[in-house]
């Protein structure tokens, strides 16, 4: 069970946070093509090391927000809110 | 006409350390708090530091999230009170949304209530971490809650209606462990 | 030097201190090139490399494996078989491994102790009966069997199984393949390395795939190892967790995510569970292995990662269930825990297909139930490999059926993995 | 009291004026408190404790702690406590506690099985790889059921585990594993500073004390850090895992030492810590020595027998014969002695040996043999004698035996570190050449190893043995065992290196060494040496294989912990449950939820029941319970907006005071919830999802709000719980309400299908819609909650005039069924988008954006021979179509057959006097009228196609 750092709430136990998927895809005009589409839904960056990604603070603050988290370790480098960088 | 229906929150009996509270009001209150300190100043009945719980008379505002108030207060004061809210907030936007009947709460006390929380709720309850006053949404075995300290051997526990005799049931078989219930000794 | 196993040279070498057992498969070391390449010595990737020697006449081809071959998921899988998947696409696909599976310990002269003990798999309420029952009628009109077994059925199937009304989730019948069952792992990527090497496949461990290179128009020319460079315009990745870090090096980007995924055995006990019983509805699948170890699977952790562990919250959660459906099963011990990193699929179905690079496939996304399919899906990627076009059965698993919307979502159909 | 074999005094953890009588095998024996029940065994005598797993030889204890890899008994307290596998070294003794050997038949000391070691010659490691391949199917047939038997250890306990297990959440600065002389010195230092402590050690209190301790020293730190306020001590509880951001799992055992289980103790506890820092000190276990015939019961680790003799009292034998190739060996040896024990060979594999304890045992007047190996040992089920021989200065060994006559041999190799649990949180090992041991090197978390964990031996410790001891050439004399408890010889890893296995990892699997319940605590660092030797590469290339949990194995009901029955997952009643229950509802799972399916009149089954449900509801009404619909308050100046872009409906065009349907999909465009959604102010939603999709509804839109539109002001609330829900359907349901409601029109023009309005009900504030999910005039009541129950009762009481009855969820879907209404989950399935569920109509077709539009344009999802939704009628209106079954467009098929389609929903209709069913179809829409096939394994059905609507066409009973 990974320690969390909430931006809002400070660090908690994994148990009250939802896994978001990669952070930082934006979500394309509707007028974008297919491939975008694709991309923006099914097409991740599945990265072997540092990842930046999303959780929500479900059972906490309620609140989206990034971390990166090595994937190779699993120990967490950084947690921001949504809309930093 | 049919008879006046009564409130029939869910019964789900007491431990020696844990009991029910009785029925209150209670409203969401979602509402950027910079937004709402702009427009109310200190008008505002709500928790400002996050994780904490402000209390003024008979009403208490927990902090639930940077957006996000809970408010419990006597029942028959209840909506009065989300009036003065909605009209201190005018202009804001925000939303004030009646919970009284959604959840109920559970009180525990005594020397063993940090044992008790921790047999489901995986927070540190050290007064370092969660001192009187703390407050926060959490889980507590399968079940979502939110924990608020009310002191150092007092608990106050916020569960949706439905979960209520889950949490009962849970705590009974915990209770029955501690020193003093037939069991070996608390942690 | 003996090279056939059977029950006679095996009186044989008894005789003679088991002295005349020779290595089961070369320590090759890698050539300049060679016509084929498979990336992932796993149970799949050396399947491919053992049909394209086989059924393809493609001889001069190596199997590169970074760590040691079986080491990825082949070797930390719960061995559960089945072929009761519910679209047409799926079923014929998952059934063609089971034919393989069949008759694999005779094909590969390798006892893979394929034992089709059957597959369970619990409904506790009254959408998991619906559930069960469109795939028992799906695979009805596939030729795939699969039948329905009440509660008392069940619990004569499977005599440990709680069958008991106050049961929080109650069983309430269940959805039985008899040909589904078990093999032993390890031999299966043993044997198929064994029968590989012996048609001359180079199998090279402790070498992996760090860069793919290619031609002016795009197409691979090698593999970049810390072995050194290998040449060959036919490359077959089949890479499982690693799939999106090897096809990255081509600019391929995957539909997939790599996730944690654990499995669990107890002590090892005399025979006390005669089947596979999987219960989706809380998180349980559990079997008994030849050895005695009740084997136990849990669900995915939900975060991405690569570190092959599990959180213990997950685990805990199977137990919870195991305990609750075999409750005499609270006093076994838990003895090994482990993870794999499964490589999962929007849909939850595979890709075994061309990329949009000439000369490179990929056989990926089998996630959580791929075991099942390893000789069905070596023998499809070489087939697309050696055809440089997809075998009829594995035409829909490609990449761009997410961009077209031609999903095969058993998952959003079902919600059954494994 | 004390029998030939307790010393005539010391122990320091028995208590000798308190017998303890025991069974083992049936026979009965005594020991004392505080003895373990090995120790009670070899004081009475006892050696042959268990049979091995492969060739089912005798074994004996070989350890006293853990690492024991042969004495594994069952446990029997009553038919249903009944525990497999235990170590007799860490089973506390009590009275009246009955042990069993396993893996032997027919008795322990006539084991038929034996067999298998004379023909183990042909058994060697993955011998069945080799072989029962033919015929094809006898291996499943035959083989396999043969091999299952003889494998496995005890048998599996077969009666529910009456016993109930605990777990806890605890966090502390530093947590200390281990409660040695390193352990508790940390433990002391720590707690002084005022954080918070654990400490915890596996063993009763009071713990082992290590070889070079004062016990007294050690009692004193126990003492203080007992009363001390910060510090926690937990004994008997293992650390078993060690999971990443410094958790530490750890399972207490809090009854299994007791003559009887405590009522309301559980039997164990599972903690899981939270430490800002981990100490490990956790030790370092003795390693065995590798020769023939090493497995015999008589011979044990050096450690072991001081243990026993210093612990409990117990000698080992009468005449000792000690190989060693560490000086710890020594004290034994000393101490043995001094306990009128015979040595009788002092043998040591070093050329020279010269350290504080070999010197003091010289001065005992004890010959040391430096420069000996063993040919082996002799005896049949206990060691007889050890055959010595010396080691040339070339390392070579040859020349005469000397036969040792003796009924003990001890052995040490060495001491291994304890690493597991740091190598569990994947800190680096590091070799160290001198003591010939992985060490702890970089650590991963933080946390600290000390003592002898971290290779502090002590000053008088020395000397190393890896892997098999050499021995002359020529034929084996018998088995040199390397892991005891798989079988796993030295020959077995001979074999797996020439046969290609040049891993590790693959050695490990082929013979199995390290696999078995010991996890290979004495074995695995033996098998290595032997590996790397046969493979010519160093020890630290080859490498260990991991490490993994659990330390030591634990049980499943300890991890499940409070989870079972009534605590396994939540149960969810509505307010109006108690009501159902009384009148004998029969409920269904949907999610946490227990809804009521439907309500049996006595003599009724579920389809009379059904039956009568649905025609109450047409004939006259019914009531439902629809509390358990998730419900989400969407309040803001961009509540419009935001419902448009996550809605396919076009929401701007809603007045306050009306519903609409609302359908949402995922960005991939499929369906994935609906339900009615109500605009009660200009900037005020009330949204209703299904049952179980409530949370997931919920969580998707604050995704979405938050990252996506975080411009949007918006505010999202559940209110699920708040609100009970009562539908009244029928043509009289505005009859049965009208005398409760207040403050509302429910005349047609005030408040028409699909609209919606406050006022009071029973005198307590409501929202009443008009809506209906049965093509009936119908309402839904919706009360704050904790008034549901009387609500409920005051329109039952006001039906009975009008004959209202209670209907399910079973009526419901029939009733829906035949409006052609579709239940999102059932006629959907995450594959279907709006229009193939014939929903077009709901879609906002000029809003600029919305979740899933774009998606929409994918080809497949344009594909005119997309499945769509369709009613079918069977040419029998008595056949009723099983959900699920498959549809073909030609009859008479075999199977694999081409599928053109599945049934989703099937009925009989009762008020339409024949069965009903809706399905997805390709192409549905255009074959109205025509015959498909539903061919099943019991026969096959013809059916018509046509519109899903069987029942009110035009929706004329909608106004009532
Ligand atoms: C705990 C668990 C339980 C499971 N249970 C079941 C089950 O019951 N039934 C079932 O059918 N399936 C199950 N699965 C899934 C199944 O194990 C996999 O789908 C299947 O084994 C995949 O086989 P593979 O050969 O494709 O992959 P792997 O065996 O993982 O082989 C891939 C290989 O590629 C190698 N590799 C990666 N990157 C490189 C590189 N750059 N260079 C060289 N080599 C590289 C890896 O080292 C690895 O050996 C389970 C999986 C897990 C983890
Ligand atoms: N332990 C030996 O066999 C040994 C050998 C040579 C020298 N010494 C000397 O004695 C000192 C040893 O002291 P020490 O404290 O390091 O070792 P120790 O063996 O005295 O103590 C280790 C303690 O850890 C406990 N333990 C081990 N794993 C555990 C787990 N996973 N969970 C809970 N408890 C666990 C054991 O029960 C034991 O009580 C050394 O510093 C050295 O000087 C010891
Ligand atoms: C079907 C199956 C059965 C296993 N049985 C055992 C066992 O009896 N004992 C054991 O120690 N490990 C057993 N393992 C686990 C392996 O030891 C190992 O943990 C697993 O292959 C993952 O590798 P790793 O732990 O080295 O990363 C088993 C694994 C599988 C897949
Ligand atoms: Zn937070």
């Amino acid at each position: 069970m990974l320690l969390i750092p909430c931006p809002y709430c400070g660090v908690r136990p994994e148990l009250e946070f939802s896994y978001g998927g990669q952070a930082h895809i934006a979500r394309p005009q509707t007028s974008a093509s297919a491939e975008e589409w694709a991309a923006f839904q099914y097409e991740r960056v599945n990265t072997r090391g540092p990842h930046a990604e999303r959780w929500r603070h479900t059972h906490g603050c309620g609140r989206f927000f990034n971390v990166v988290r090595d994937t190779t370790t699993d120990q967490i480098l950084r947690s921001y809110r949504s809309g930093e960088r | 006409m049919a008879e006046i229906a009564l409130r029939r929150p869910p019964s789900p009996g007491a431990g020696s350390y844990w009991r029910p509270l009785p029925p209150c009001a209670r409203y969401a209150l979602r509402v950027n708090l910079v937004d709402a300190a702009a427009a109310a100043g200190s008008a505002l009945p709500v928790a400002t530091a996050a994780c904490r719980a402000s209390v003024q008379g008979d009403w208490a505002a927990l902090w639930l999230g940077p957006d996000e108030q809970l408010l419990i207060g006597p029942e028959p004061a209840g909506a009065a009170f989300a009036d003065a809210v909605a009209s201190a907030l005018q202009g804001v936007s925000h939303s004030v949304v009646d919970v009284s009947h959604r959840q109920g709460a559970i009180e525990i006390t005594g020397p063993h209530a940090a044992a008790l929380v921790n047999a489901g709720c995986p927070l540190d309850l050290d007064l370092a971490a969660t001192p009187a006053g703390f407050c926060s949404r959490t889980v507590f075995a399968k079940a979502e809650i939110v924990l608020w300290r009310r002191g150092n051997e007092h608990f106050h526990l916020e569960i949706w209606r439905s979960f209520m005799p889950y949490l009962a049931a849970f705590l009974s078989e915990v209770e029955r462990e501690l020193p003093g219930q037939g069991g070996s000794r608390g942690a | 030097m003996r090279s056939r196993f059977s029950g006679w040279s095996l009186l044989l070498g008894g005789l003679t201190g088991q002295r005349g057992w020779r290595e089961q498969w070369r320590a090759a070391t890698p050539k300049k090139g060679y016509d084929a390449l498979i990336v992932g010595g796993g149970g799949h990737g050396l399947a491919a490399a053992y049909y394209l020697a086989k059924e393809h006449g493609i001889r001069n081809v190596a199997v590169l494996e970074k760590g040691w071959i079986g080491g990825g998921n082949t070797g930390r899988n719960t061995t559960v078989i089945r072929s009761n998947y519910l679209f047409s696409e799926s079923s014929s696909l998952y059934d063609h491994a089971v034919k393989l599976w069949e008759t694999l310990s005779q094909e590969l002269n390798y006892n893979v102790m394929y034992s089709p003990r059957g597959v369970l798999m619990l409904a506790h309420n009254v959408h998991d009966c619906q559930v069960s029952q469109r795939h028992i009628h799906a695979n009805y009109a596939n030729g795939v069997d699969n039948e329905w077994l009440t509660p008392a059925q069940a619990k004569a199937y499977c005599p440990p199984l709680n069958i008991g009304s106050e049961l929080r989730y109650p069983v309430l019948g269940g959805a039985l393949q008899r040909r589904g069952g078990t093999a032993r792992h390890d031999a299966v990527a043993w044997g198929y390395a064994r029968a590989a090497d012996a048609l001359g496949v180079d199998i090279i461990e402790n070498c992996e795939v760090t860069g793919l290179k290619r031609d002016a128009n795009g197409a691979v020319v090698a593999v970049e190892t810390n072995r050194g460079v290998i040449e060959s315009r036919r490359i077959g990745v089949s890479a499982a967790g690693h799939s999106t870090v090897v096809l990255q090096m081509a600019g391929v980007r995957l539909p997939l995510e790599s996730f944690p995924l654990q499995a669990l055995v107890s002590e090892p006990v005399k025979p006390i569970f005669p089947c596979v019983v999987m219960s989706n509805t809380i998180h349980a699948y559990i079997s008994q292995s030849d050895k005695g170890e009740l084997v136990i699977g849990a669900s995915t952790d939900a975060y991405t990662s690569y570190t092959q562990r599990g959180a213990l919250h997950v685990s805990l959660h199977t137990l919870e269930a195991v305990c609750e459906l075999f409750p005499a099963f609270r006093r076994m011990r838990m003895l090994r825990n482990w993870g794999g990193i499964v490589d999962v699929t929007p849909d939850r179905s595979p890709i075994v297909a061309k990329t949009p690079v000439p000369g490179l496939y990929v056989n990926c996304g089998w996630g959580t139930g791929g075991f099942k399919a390893t000789p069905g899906a070596g023998h499809l990627l070489a087939w697309t490999m050696a055809h440089d076009a997809p075998h009829p059965l594995n035409a829909a698993f490609t990449i761009e059926r997410f961009r077209d919307g031609l999903l095969i979502d058993e998952a959003a159909a079902a919600a059954v993995s494994h | 009291m004390s029998g030939p074999w307790r010393s005539a005094s010391g122990g320091s953890s028995i208590d000798r004026s308190r017998p303890v009588r025991f069974e083992f095998d049936g026979r009965p024996y005594q020991g004392f408190a505080g003895d373990t029940l090995a120790s009670a065994l070899l004081a009475n005598g006892v050696h042959l404790v268990g049979r091995s797993f492969k060739y089912h030889r005798p074994r004996g204890i070989m350890a006293a702690g853990p690492e024991d890899p042969n004495a594994l008994v069952t446990v029997r307290r009553d038919a249903a406590r009944y525990t497999p596998n235990l170590n007799a070294a860490q089973v506390e003794l009590y009275e009246g506690l009955m042990a069993e050997s396993q893996n032997r038949w027919p008795s322990l000391h006539f084991d038929v099985g034996r067999i298998n070691d004379y023909l183990s010659r042909f058994l060697p490691s993955g011998f069945y790889y080799k072989t029962f391949m033919w015929p094809r199917k006898a291996w499943h047939g035959f083989y396999e059921p043969r091999i299952r038997a003889a494998a496995g250890l005890g048998r599996a306990p077969s009666e529910p585990d009456p016993d109930t297990y605990g777990q806890r959440f605890a966090h502390c600065e530093v947590l200390v594993i281990g409660a040695g002389p390193a352990g508790l010195t940390e433990a002391l230092a720590a707690a002084r500073t005022g954080v918070r402590v654990i400490v915890c050690d596996e063993q009763a209190p009071p713990p082992r004390t290590s070889p070079a301790d004062s016990a007294g020293e050690w009692h004193d730190i126990r003492a203080q850090l007992a009363v001390m306020p910060n510090v926690t001590v937990l004994a008997r509880t293992t650390a078993f895992g060690y999971m990443p951001h410094n958790m530490v799992a750890l399972t207490e055992r809090l009854t299994d030492h007791l003559s009887a289980p405590l009522k309301h103790v559980p039997r164990e506890r599972l903690w899981q810590v939270r430490a800002r820092e981990v100490v490990l000190a956790t030790g370092a276990i003795e390693r065995p020595l590798v020769f023939p015939g090493n497995d015999l019961p008589g011979v044990m680790l050096a450690g072991a027998a001081r243990t026993y003799l210093g612990r409990y009292g117990v000698l080992p034998g009468a005449r000792v014969a000690i190989l060693t190739a560490n000086d710890e060996a020594y004290r034994a040896a000393v101490e043995l002695r001094a306990a009128g024990v015979e040595v009788v060979a002092l043998a040591d594999l070093r050329p020279q040996v010269m350290g504080r304890l070999p010197e003091a045992a010289r001065q005992a007047g004890m010959t040391i043999r430096t420069g000996t190996t063993t040919v082996g040992t002799r005896g049949d089920q206990h060691v007889t004698a050890l055959g010595l021989c010396a080691i040339g200065a070339d390392g070579t060994v040859s020349g005469a035996v000397d036969w040792i006559g003796c009924d003990t041999v001890l052995m040490s190799g060495g001491f291994t570190p304890s690493v597991h649990l740091f190598s569990q949180s994947r800190g680096k090992l590091t070799w160290d050449a001198s003591l010939q041991v992985f060490v702890p090197g970089a650590a991963a978390e933080n946390c600290r190893c000390v003592g002898a964990c971290a290779g502090e031996m002590g000053a008088d410790s020395g000397g190393s043995w890896l892997g098999a001891l050499p021995r002359p050439e020529g034929p084996a004399t018998g088995k040199s065992f390397v892991d005891w408890q798989n079988d796993v010889t030295a020959a077995d890893l001979d074999l797996a290196v020439r046969e290609g296995f040049r891993s590790i990892e693959h050695i490990k699997r082929y013979t199995t060494t390290g696999m078995a319940t010991d996890q290979g605590k004495t074995s695995n660092l033996n098998a290595l040496a032997i590996a790397a030797q046969r493979l010519r590469r160093a020890i630290p290339e080859v490498g260990l294989t991991t490490f993994r949990m659990p330390y030591l194995p634990v049980g499943f009901g300890g991890l499940a912990g409070y989870a079972r029955g009534e605590l396994f997952a939540p149960v969810r009643k509505t307010p109006m449950y108690d009501w159902a229950a009384e009148r004998g509802a029969v409920f269904e799972p949907v999610s946490l939820w227990q809804r009521a399916r439907y309500f049996p009149q006595p003599g009724e089954d579920m389809h009379q029941a059904v039956a009568r449900e649905c025609c109450n509801v047409r004939r006259a009404c019914g009531m439902f319970d629809a509390s358990t619909l998730g419900k989400i308050e969407v309040v803001g100046p961009d509540a419009v907006e935001f419902m448009n872009r996550m809605y396919v409906n076009n929401w701007s065009t809603l007045a306050v005071g009306r519903c609409r349907y609302g359908i949402l999909l995922r960005d991939d465009g499929f369906v994935y919830d609906d339900g009615v959604v109500a605009r009660t102010a200009a900037d005020r939603f009330h949204v209703t999802t299904t049952t179980g999709g409530a949370p997931r509804v919920l969580a998707m839109m604050e995704d979405y709000l938050q990252t996506e539109w975080p411009d949007l002001k918006v505010w999202l609330t559940s209110t699920t719980e708040q609100w009970a829900v009562i539908a009244v359907q029928g043509p009289k349901a505005r009859a049965v309400i009208e005398l409760l409601v207040e403050d509302v029109d429910l005349a047609n023009a005030a408040l028409p299908h699909m609209s919606v309005a406050r006022g009071r009900v029973c005198g307590v504030p409501a929202l009443v819609f008009r809506v209906s999910f049965t093509g009936e005039l119908g309402y839904e009541i919706n009360v704050p909650a904790d008034y549901g129950a009387d609500v409920w009762r005051a329109v039952w009481q006001a039906g009975q005039a009008h004959g209202i009855c209670a209907y399910g969820t079973e009526a419901m879907h029939v009733l829906r069924a035949e409006k052609g209404y579709v239940i999102v989950g059932q006629d959907t399935d995450g594959t279907v988008t709006a229009d193939d569920a014939g929903l077009s109509w709901a879609v906002g077709k000029s809003k600029p954006d919305f979740l899933g539009l774009a998606s929409l344009r994918r080809a497949a999802l344009v594909d005119p021979n997309r499945k769509q939704l369709v009613g079918l009628l069977t040419s029998d209106p008595n056949v009723v179509l099983e959900e699920g079954s498959q549809i073909t467009a030609t009859a008479s098929l075999r199977p694999p057959m081409k599928v053109i389609g599945h049934v989703t929903s099937s009925y009989y209709s009762a008020v339409l006097g024949r069965s009903i069913a809706l399905a997805l179809v390709s192409a549905g829409r255009s074959r109205m009228g025509q015959t498909l096939y539903v061919p099943t394994r019991t026969g096959e059905s013809s059916v018509t196609v046509t519109n899903p609507v069987s029942y009110d066409p035009k929706g004329e009973r909608l106004n009532g």
